[in-house]
């Protein structure tokens, strides 16, 4: 049974870009794996990111608090987090919450380029 | 479908985050097999998630002297789902530090206080109940169609 | 991914037949969550549902006293899993009669005591303990690798 | 959720060859539904069954005995019952028990045919 699993990428078009794709749920107790991932990706330069959710098949509030800990400290940094293609499930219990208004979703990876380039 | 209602679920079990997603998928599979939509098991689920996750990371300070210290108790009445989650741990906290709003969340930039938030938004009535030194309870309610007053079921 | 043991979950409901698969569901969701095999999730289910379809069926000619008569209960320790399917009823029946083999199941024509022999097939253990007027338990043992002794495992 | 759904049909090249398709599982509950279908089918002269498993998510020792009797009443007016492409899990199952020596399984409902024909 797969549990979270993080695979990171560069946009072709757009080295800077990193693209973080999720897989799995992003709850209490995976949480800490996905934020030692962004910390390496600040660390080291990044202040654009494309989170890719597709796969992403639950969030819980320790994952939506790691997300906006994340935006903020790109924001920060003269960056951006951008979230691409949630999964209905997830969509739901964002919008339901609001954080559809808070957070930037795009439908597809050009839509995301489009806005972090600007 | 819609399951034979009363019943009883019962879950005891040791305050490790990785327990989680066992006890979601059980939650989830219960609100399903009584027939709820999407929407409300997803909301079902999610509170129990954070109410357990509280437990695990709020209640026991040190390690807890019970075995399995985090119980999870699901009551399918006729016309309500009634879920507690208790522990028998520090029994006090911040309860009432919840967000009002996620505009509030957004403003403080401290990004906690969520959870509590999202049962009560989630539930259609939730209570916390604590005692120092006791534990903490809380008991989560979401009201169900009665089986007979379904339309269209078999 | 193994998930922390011990734990326990209990179910306790209706002597109704649709409540079964309800009980299959958070059964093999158990099952899966501890990581165990296709081959091994499916003997479980099924053995969980022999017995507990044995209660529906046999144990109140009369309809039950209580208003959950049937529990199943499940303790997953470090190098097993116990399953117990307890009921109050008759505490009475053929459970000897269950058949030795399919081919006596084929030749007989019966097309019964089939449930007991799965049990007896599927799990490493089982036990079956009736009292006349207090009820039948069956106890069934599913052993477990530890999870230290997981190869692989996070 | 789906409990049970059987769908029967003729076959374009044997009428008299009745195909029943089950959908969902056939356990303690459900098999109250499969014995009163094939009653009927029986009561109105099929005595040729295909048994279509490919949407049969699992069997108890319920549904294996319905499928016993069933069997056996068919052979008895000269006819036979023969199943159709189990899923993994209810092959397995029939298969550890001993019953896929004692049942006839086919791959194709021409193979299906073939040995209803003969
Ligand atoms: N089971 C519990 N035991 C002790 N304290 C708790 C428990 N559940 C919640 N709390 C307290 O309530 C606070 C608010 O919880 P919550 O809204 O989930 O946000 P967060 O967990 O992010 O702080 C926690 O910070 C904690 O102080
Ligand atoms: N919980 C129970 N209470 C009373 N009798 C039981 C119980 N479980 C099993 N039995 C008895 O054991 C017999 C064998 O059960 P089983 O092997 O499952 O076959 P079947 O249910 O087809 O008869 C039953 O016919 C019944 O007499």
């Amino acid at each position: 049974m797969k549990t979270f699993e993080v695979d990171i990428r560069s946009l072709d078009s757009s080295p800077d870009v990193r693209v973080i794709a999720l897989n799995g749920y992003l709850d209490a107790h995976t949480v800490a794996d996905f934020d030692r991932c962004t910390d390496e990706l600040i660390a080291a330069g990044t202040v654009k990111i494309i989170l890719d959710l597709q796969g992403l098949s639950y969030i819980s509030s320790a994952g939506i608090g790691a997300l906006m800990g994340l935006s903020q400290r790109l924001k920060k940094d003269g960056g951006e987090l951008v979230l691409l293609q949630p999964t209905q499930k997830v969509f739901k219990i964002l919008d339901l919450l609001g954080f559809t208004r808070i957070f930037h979703l795009c439908d597809s990876e050009d839509e995301a380029e489009q806005i972090l380039r600007s | 479908m819609s399951l034979p209602r009363p019943f009883i679920l019962e879950l005891r079990c040791p305050v490790e985050m990785s327990i989680l997603s066992w006890i979601r998928g059980v939650i989830a599979q219960t609100a399903a097999a009584l027939g709820l939509p999407e929407e409300d098991l997803s909301k079902i689920e999610m509170s129990v998630d954070e109410a357990c996750a509280n437990v695990i990371e709020h209640a026991y300070p040190d390690p807890p002297e019970e075995a399995l210290p985090l119980t999870v108790r699901v009551e399918a009445m006729t016309d309500a789902l009634r879920i507690m989650v208790c522990d028998s741990g520090v029994g006090a906290g911040d309860l009432r530090g919840a967000v009002k709003s996620i505009e509030e969340y957004v403003e403080v930039k401290r990004y906690r206080g969520l959870g509590t938030h999202i049962m009560q938004r989630f539930m259609d009535e939730v209570e916390f109940v604590q005692s120092p030194g006791e534990g903490t309870r809380v008991c989560m309610v979401k009201y169900l169609t009665p089986p007979n007053a379904t339309v269209g079921s078999a």
